[in-house]
Parts: C-alpha cells; structure tokens; sequence
C-alpha cells in the first residue's frame, strides 16, 4: 500500500504513545499523531495544547495551535500561566513534541536563528514553548524532516536543550524531563544513547547510507537495527478520511 | 494515570485508602465549599498524627482537633468566623488539650504563596511581605530572597505540597473535572500542589455537562484520584447555588466548644452518631432544607465558531 | 439624638473614604463604614472582600467575609491569589481597615498572642490577610475599642506592621504602603505625627484624661484638637434601618 | 479613579489619548481574541517608536513593523501561526526594513513568567527554565536567582510593565468590567500589569449582565481606563461565540507581505484606505459573514444562596 512520509511519520509518533498519557501537543503532524493513538491504541491520552485548551476533543483539524474547535468541548480550558506553571512545572506533562530547523547529534534543537544570533542569515520563529518542553516535559518526541543541513553536528543555536553536551549534560544542569527519547525523520527512527542520538530503524525503502548523507555527521547506529513498521490500512484509512479529509498535513 | 477512568466511590472508600495516619492533608474552601462530610469521615475512621493544612481552620479542623486527628496546623487565620476563637484550636495550643498541637503559621497570601509555590514545583515563592512583623521571627520558613535585578530583599516562602487535597464542588463528572463558581479561594492551587486529590460533589453530572463550559472547570479529572457524590457535603459551610451557610451553627459552635465535654458529645451525637453524611443530612432535617438556595441564573455564553 | 459608640465609629470610618477609592473590606464595622460611604458620598467606592469578591452589592449584611451574599450580583469574582498578587500587592487597595487585640503607639497590630507566642496566656486568631494589609495598602485605617489593656505602649507581638518604631520606620524596611492614617475607638479618633499616634479629636462627651485612662502610655495631642461630629440622623437611619436592620454589629 | 464613571469612547479616540510616541504597548491575546482594529487605528493615526510587546507578534505586529510604527519587539514566537514566517518581522530583522528593529526574546514561559510578576509587582519572577540554552545567553534580562531554601539556582526573569494593553473581550460593561471565555492567553497578567487598560468589546452590556456571573469577569473595571464598541474588531483572528478564525488570510498574508510593495497596497487598501473597523468589516461584507459563530450555548449555573 502506497503512503507518504509524513503519514509514516504520523504512525510511528502515535506508536510512541501509552494510554492515559498526558501530551503536550503542537499543531500539524504530532496532532494528528495524537488524535491517531486516541482512536487506536490510547482512548485516554490527554491532550493539552500551549494555548490552554485541555482534553480537546476538535471536530474539525485544528489549523493552528489557538483554534476555536480546540476549546469547544473540550473539559477544561486554563490561563497560560497554569499551562506553563502547573501543568509543565508541575511536571504533569509525560510526552512533548518538537520540531525544529536544526537538530544536532546531542537532540539540541535550533528554532531561534541561522547564523549569528546579532545578524542572522535566516530569523526563525523562536522558541514559543519549546525551550521548556525540552526542559520539563517528561520525555520528548522529535518529528522532523531530515537532510544535511537540517541534522548538523552541533546547532547555530541551542533554542530547546536536549543531552546538551552529551552523557549527563541534563542531569549536570539539574532539568527535571529526561530529554529528548526518539527522533523521528522521513528516513528513520533515532534513539539516544549516552546522549547521542543514535539510528534505531530504517523505514522501508531507507538505507544507512541515504540516512548518513543527510546528516552533519557519521551517526552510530545500534546492533540491532531495525525496519520501522509501514502504516496499517487502518491506520491510513484513519489519517486521510477522518483526521485530515483536505490533506493539509500528509 | 491519574487522568483516566471512572472515579466515583464512597467517602468512606476514598477517606480509607487516601487518608492515611501521619500525612499531610488540605481541606481547603474560603468559607465557601469546606468539605466537613470528609472532615467528619476521618474522625470516624481514627486517623491519627495528621498535619491539617489550611488558611481558616474554621469549624472543621476544630472538630478534628477535639477528635484528636491532629499533630500539627499549618494555617493563617484560626477563628470561628463572625463568631468568636476556636476553643478546641486554643485549648490545645494554649493547654495541649486532648493533646499538644505544633503550629505553623502564616497570613493569608503566606499561605496562598505556599500553594501556589506547591501548585508550581518552584522551590520557594517570593512575595512583599512580612515587613516589620513578628511572624517571619517566629518561624523559620518564612525567609528572604534577593532579586538579581534590584537587589532588593523580599520574603520568601516555601511550598507546601500536601499528600491530600479534598475538593468540595459543585459538580463534576466521572474523571474528576470539576465545576466551581462563587468564591473560589486557593483550591486549585492546593489541588494542583497535592500528591492525591479528593474531589467531593454535590452533584455528578455527564462529562458532557462540564464540557459545555469548559471555562468553568477549575479542577481538571487528570489531577484527580477519586470523585465522591455528597449532597450537603459543606454544612454548616455553603454552597454557591445549593444552600447557604448555617450562620446560627457557626454561633452555637461557640457554646458546644467552650468546654470538652459538650463537644464531645456533640461529637459523639453528630458525627460518630451518624454513619454516613446522608445521615447527618436527615437528622438536620428541615433545618437543612430551609437553607436551599434561591435560584439565580447565570446566562448562557456561546462556545460555537 | 441618642446613638452608640459602634455608631459613631461607623460614620467616622465612613467619612474617610474618598469617592471611587477602592477599599479592603473587613466584616463587621469597617463593612457597615463602607456600605454607608457608598450610599452617602462615595457611590463608587470599590469594594474588595479578601475572599475574592469584587464590587459587591451584598443584599443582606454579610456575617462572614465569605458570604454567599458577597458573590451574587458582584461584579468579579477572582481567586485569593489574584486578591494578595494582583490587587493588594499590585498597588490597587486605596484603604484598608484593621482592627486588632492590641494597638500600640506607633500603630503596630497584634492579632497573634497575648503573652509569649510559645507558651501564649491567649491565641488570638492570627494575621489573616492583616500583617499584607498593613504592608500593602496605600493606607490604613484602624477601628478599635480602647482600653489600657488594647493600647499599650508596646504590642506582645507584632502581626501588622504600623510606623514599626517610629519615624521612618516603615520607609527603611521598603514598605509600599504608608501604614495607618487614624485610629477611630469608642473615644476619639487619633492620627499619626511622626510616626507616633496623636488625639487628633474628641467624640462627644469625652475628655482627654478619659483617653489618656484607656491607653498604655501618655498620648500626644494636637494643639487644635476637635469634637469629632455626631452620627446624622441621615447615618443613623440608613445605619439602622437599612445596613443593619438586625443590629447585629451597632 | 480609574474604577468609575463611564469609559466608553471611540477606538480613535481611546488610541489618541493613551498611545503615545515611543510607548510600551501590549495587544495581547493567544490566537484567540487579537485586537487588529487597535492595531490598525494605531496605523492610521501614525505612531512611532512603540515598543511592542506579546508572545506571538503574529499578524497584527507584523502589520504595525511594515507600517514603520515599531522600534523594539519583546516577543516569544515571531511565526505566522500554521502558515509560515512573519516576512515584516524578518525583513526588520534581517535588513533593517523598513529600519532597524531591536528584539528581546524569551520563550512562552518566561513571557508568560514576566506578566506574572508585572501584574503582581514584583522585581523577578522565578521559573525552572533556560538551563542548557543559548537564550539566557543572548539576553541579559534572563538572570539566576538562588533558591533561600534549597540553595538551587533557578531562572528569573524581571518584570513586564508596559504603558498600555489592549485588551479584546467578548462582552463588557461600560466601566470595564469585561466576560472573556474560550482561550484566556496571558491577558489577565498583561492588564494588571499595564498602566493603563484599553478594553475593546464585540458588545457592551448592561452592568446588570456583567454581575450575573460574576467568575466570568477576567478583567475588572477598576483597572480599566476606556472601553470601545467594536464588533469583529478581532478579524483576521477570532472571537469564540461570535466568529471563526480567518484561516485563508492567514495563509494570503505569506504572499501579501513578502515583498514591501504588496504590503504596502494592502496597507493602503485595508488600513489607511478605511476611517474604521465598521468601514473594514462592510468592506469584508459576505467573506465576514461567512465566519458568523454558530450556536452552541453553555448551561447556566446557579448563583442564588
């Protein structure tokens, strides 16, 4: 059965998903992800979106992170101090999601800019939430598109701090979350070891070699590695006909 | 995986597997919503050595003292509001009647920065207070912190993080989330800095019900370990929208507490007299039934895009 | 005409609102005082009740400062965070009251203990929203019945700072607020010159030896002191027939 | 006497009297709620020098950097929200277009934190945040502060107090006092924490309806200096219960501005080429329409006792 990246992507964050989790959700593909694991595998995930909307239950895709469907329904809706103070803080939050222009070996990620920070090439976003995420949230998912540029060896900037500089770099700075746990590209799956992030399994078609040349630097890869799972027809049929109809994201 | 599942057991369910000896507990509500058919559950079931956290001790650690449920108060203001002192608080701190009892104390926003200190995970919470007072001399959580911007000396408190919150609302539904409206005091904070929350009701309604108005959930069911349903829960306290507050028990408070034995008797008539709140509710009768709120309806607001 | 010292006590209070000030209210007299300025001169005054109730309209006396009273027809209810954060310490109270077991010459309050706080001859209820009041509030104002046992020279404990040991005082331990303005009893009222409480006025009928009987030390006087005007018979109706029909605090 | 008396006036008039030249301004909403008719009057009437404040700049901070009425941006997520960059932002940034734009930078949090300690007055405000990344180094406003009673070291960041916030709620009355529901965003911090108050309202209501519900209040009148009538003055955001969120302009806005020129047209079309929002919505005419709310009503609660 044919599938895009992006619906790979989708499946093999929602895999990552226990039941009664609580998650941090960001707009777009980790979404849908986790809407995907409420109806499969997860009915009582919680989500919580930055914007204060609390176990959203969004009849129509939200197209951004505010969205009015988010709260329509939903069972609570909070101050973004109490998003930030009690529900992050409060170490609440088991799983956050996070993108970003650049990752580097050690799960730091770079929103902030290219370049120097006094004269950037590009001026990207910026944080938003993400820097205390990766700080606080219990684990941390990464979804991100992957090529040479994206994956540097070390980031122009740190925005959101993974392992930082490697084996108990968190630890050293006293973050309460553990950091980031899996990478997950349109190539592969990653995982971390002693802080360095470290190739898990090839999705089908990938190979070690298309993965290493899109990324800054020679990343290791476990003994035992592995093909991720391709998406289930229900899966797909989940995504495309009742998840994101128009398509926006997949 | 507090946030999942149905909830909903007995008061005597939740009080027996939460309520242990020894912990530290909040029963918290601003005058408004103070939770005695738990308070009287646990003198029931002999707890004992408990630290009762609250900023009004009120009515219901006073009878809990005299029960002899306490080791320690952690407090700010313990008097019988609009009534007088609290005989069974001060016999105890002044006579160490039945035993002696530890104090910790604060004002109000001590106690409320404490919670919100609690609620946050931060491990101290600054505030401008306690200036020129004696109170921060008297206890030692009570310190200063300098801000690394002005360099000025401000107080500092530390959180305080109960093993058990009980939460009286208005309704809530299986999982936990919970309505309040009318006077809302430091309950979610106390909810949020709680290892355990207790979520008691004076009605269960549908989730749909509280998904209707999500603005109004103060407490969310992913906080929450257990939901009671206990119409009447707060008496002689209130409910906003249910009954009013039994102003004349406050008032009678003082005579049955003035000595040890009218209280005790009032104990035992009251409260280990009756098995259940619904007991407690029938005997009161028709002075219960007086107290039953007019109605005065919010109007609708629209949640639809 | 025939009134009380409570009477009195509440007019006076009452005459030193100004319109559209915002005061902390208490129970009792200080609410009897504002509830009379709102109908006489002051109709916007702004009333907070520490319990989180904003611009309330009670339509019965309120016995608690919790009362349900307080909330219905209000016109914002907010949390007790919001109260001692945001309106107290955020600079917002005009006025608030205070009342105490024992007032000493620089206006320091004692709502703790009398004797020693470890071992006390009497627990008092404590501070309560008092020791932030006294520190917070641009001004305070003190009604208390007087006796040589409430106004000593020196307070047993200090729960609310007044002008602390006089002169200065306050400004050197960075107090926003600039403590109490006057000090209304059952037998005068007094203001604060340099720090020090001052008979400022006289009510009816009393003398200074009669004042300087009732307090714990030799009070100064001001050299134009005053007869504090009676209760109108406009005050004492609206006192009696409307405020407090059940004459529960007159 | 901020507290009494009533403020109603137009948008023109309330942006005239209370943002100035080279003012700290706040329009804050999250998503929800976003006051693009200040935004637009502030164009109109040709302000310069402000300092702007919000989490997100979004569109209507983009609009007023085009518009040359910025000097400084303090900001968390400079992005278009589900569509892409901010090319006005950028172009200040990157190439001093239309001049050079100063930014101070945080993450949510610490936006959020800085609020926080505004509205409250307090000199620092603590957070467990910005260890391991680069932007404590990039911006010296983010400092340590030592914990008094655990000796840890936590992130503090100063308070955020700026001149004016404007604030765009559902329903107030004519003094202020103002129901919000749906996303509430940081707006109850960022008024408290603002000199002055502009509240800008879909509708103005009887006082009457204001206090029966009281807990929908987030912002009260006492801190309010002007409220303005201005039915969707949120478009191209929105207005829980009144009207959708303009997802298509959000997505037309990439291609209007990222060249000068086109948004410049546009700024003279929809901005300059209008004398208020009344014109701009009838402008809109059936595109508005089409996003009118649905209904979808929240039952009412009880405040009678």
């Amino acid at each position: 059965m044919d599938y895009t990246a992006n619906e790979l992507m989708v499946c093999e964050a929602a895999r990552q998903l226990r039941d009664g989790e609580v998650v941090f959700v960001g707009i777009g593909l980790p979404n849908l992800a986790c809407n995907l694991a409420r109806r499969r595998h997860a009915p009582n995930l919680v989500l919580i979106y930055e914007s204060g909307a609390v176990g959203a239950v969004p009849e129509r895709l939200p197209i951004s992170i505010g969205d009015p469907a988010l709260v329509t329904g939903c069972s609570s809706v909070c101050s973004m101090y109490d998003v930030f103070a009690h529900y992050l803080q409060g170490g609440l939050i088991d799983v956050g999601f996070l993108g970003g222009a650049q990752i580097d070996r050690h799960g730091n990620i770079n929103t902030t800019v290219i370049g120097d920070y006094a004269s950037p090439s590009v001026r990207l976003p910026g944080s938003g939430g993400a820097c205390e995420i990766a700080i606080l949230a219990r684990k941390v998912v990464v979804i991100a598109p992957q090529s040479k540029r994206s994956f540097p060896a070390r980031v122009d900037f740190v925005t959101s701090p993974g392992h930082v500089e490697g084996p108990g770099g968190r630890a050293r700075l006293g973050m309460p979350g553990q950091g980031p746990v899996s990478v997950i590209t349109n190539l592969a799956c990653f995982g971390f070891r002693d802080g360095e992030m470290t190739l898990t399994s090839l999705h089908p078609g990938s190979s070690v070699e298309q993965v290493r040349a899109n990324m800054g630097w020679e990343v290791a890869v476990v003994t035992d590695l592995a093909e991720t799972a391709p998406p289930t027809p229900d899966e797909l049929r989940l995504i495309r006909d009742e998840l994101d109809p128009e398509h926006l994201y997949i | 995986m507090t946030g999942t599942g149905d909830k909903v057991m007995s008061m005597a369910e939740a009080i027996g597997r939460f309520v242990t000896d020894g912990c530290t507990l909040v029963i918290e509500g601003f005058t408004h919503l103070i939770c005695f058919a738990a308070a009287h559950e646990i003198i029931r079931q002999g707890r004992r050595d408990l630290t009762l956290c609250r900023l009004t001790p009120d009515l219901v650690y006073d009878q809990m003292i005299a029960a002899g449920c306490a080791r320690k108060v952690v407090f700010s203001w313990a008097g019988n509001p609009g009534a007088g002192p609290l005989y069974a608080f001060r016999r105890a701190v002044e006579r160490g009647i039945p035993h002696p009892l530890e104090i910790e104390e604060y004002s109000h926003y001590g106690m409320v920065a404490r919670f919100a200190a609690g609620a946050a995970r931060l491990p101290f919470y600054p505030l401008r207070d306690y200036q020129g007072s004696d109170l921060a001399r008297v206890n030692p959580r009570i310190r200063d912190v300098t801000c690394p911007f002005t360099g000025e000396r401000l107080a500092a408190v530390p959180p305080l993080n109960p093993d058990v919150a009980i939460i009286h609302v208005q309704r809530a539904d299986r999982l936990g989330n919970a309505h309040v409206w009318g006077l809302l005091g430091v309950q979610k904070e106390a909810a949020f800095a709680s290892d355990k929350v207790i979520i008691v009701a004076e009605e269960i309604v549908d989730e749909a019900a509280i998904r209707a108005d999500p603005n109004r959930t103060l407490i969310p069911g992913l906080i929450v370990d257990a939901v009671v349903l206990e119409p009447f829960g707060c008496h002689p306290s209130y409910a906003q929208g249910y009954y009013d507050r039994d102003n004349g028990f406050y008032v009678q408070w003082r005579d049955i507490s003035t000595d040890t034995a009218s209280l005790d008797t009032w104990l035992q008539e009251w409260v280990h007299g009756v098995a259940s709140r619904a007991e407690y509710a029938e005997k009161l009768g028709d002075r219960l039934q007086a107290l039953r709120a007019r109605e005065h309806l919010s109007p609708p607001v629209n949640y639809g895009y």
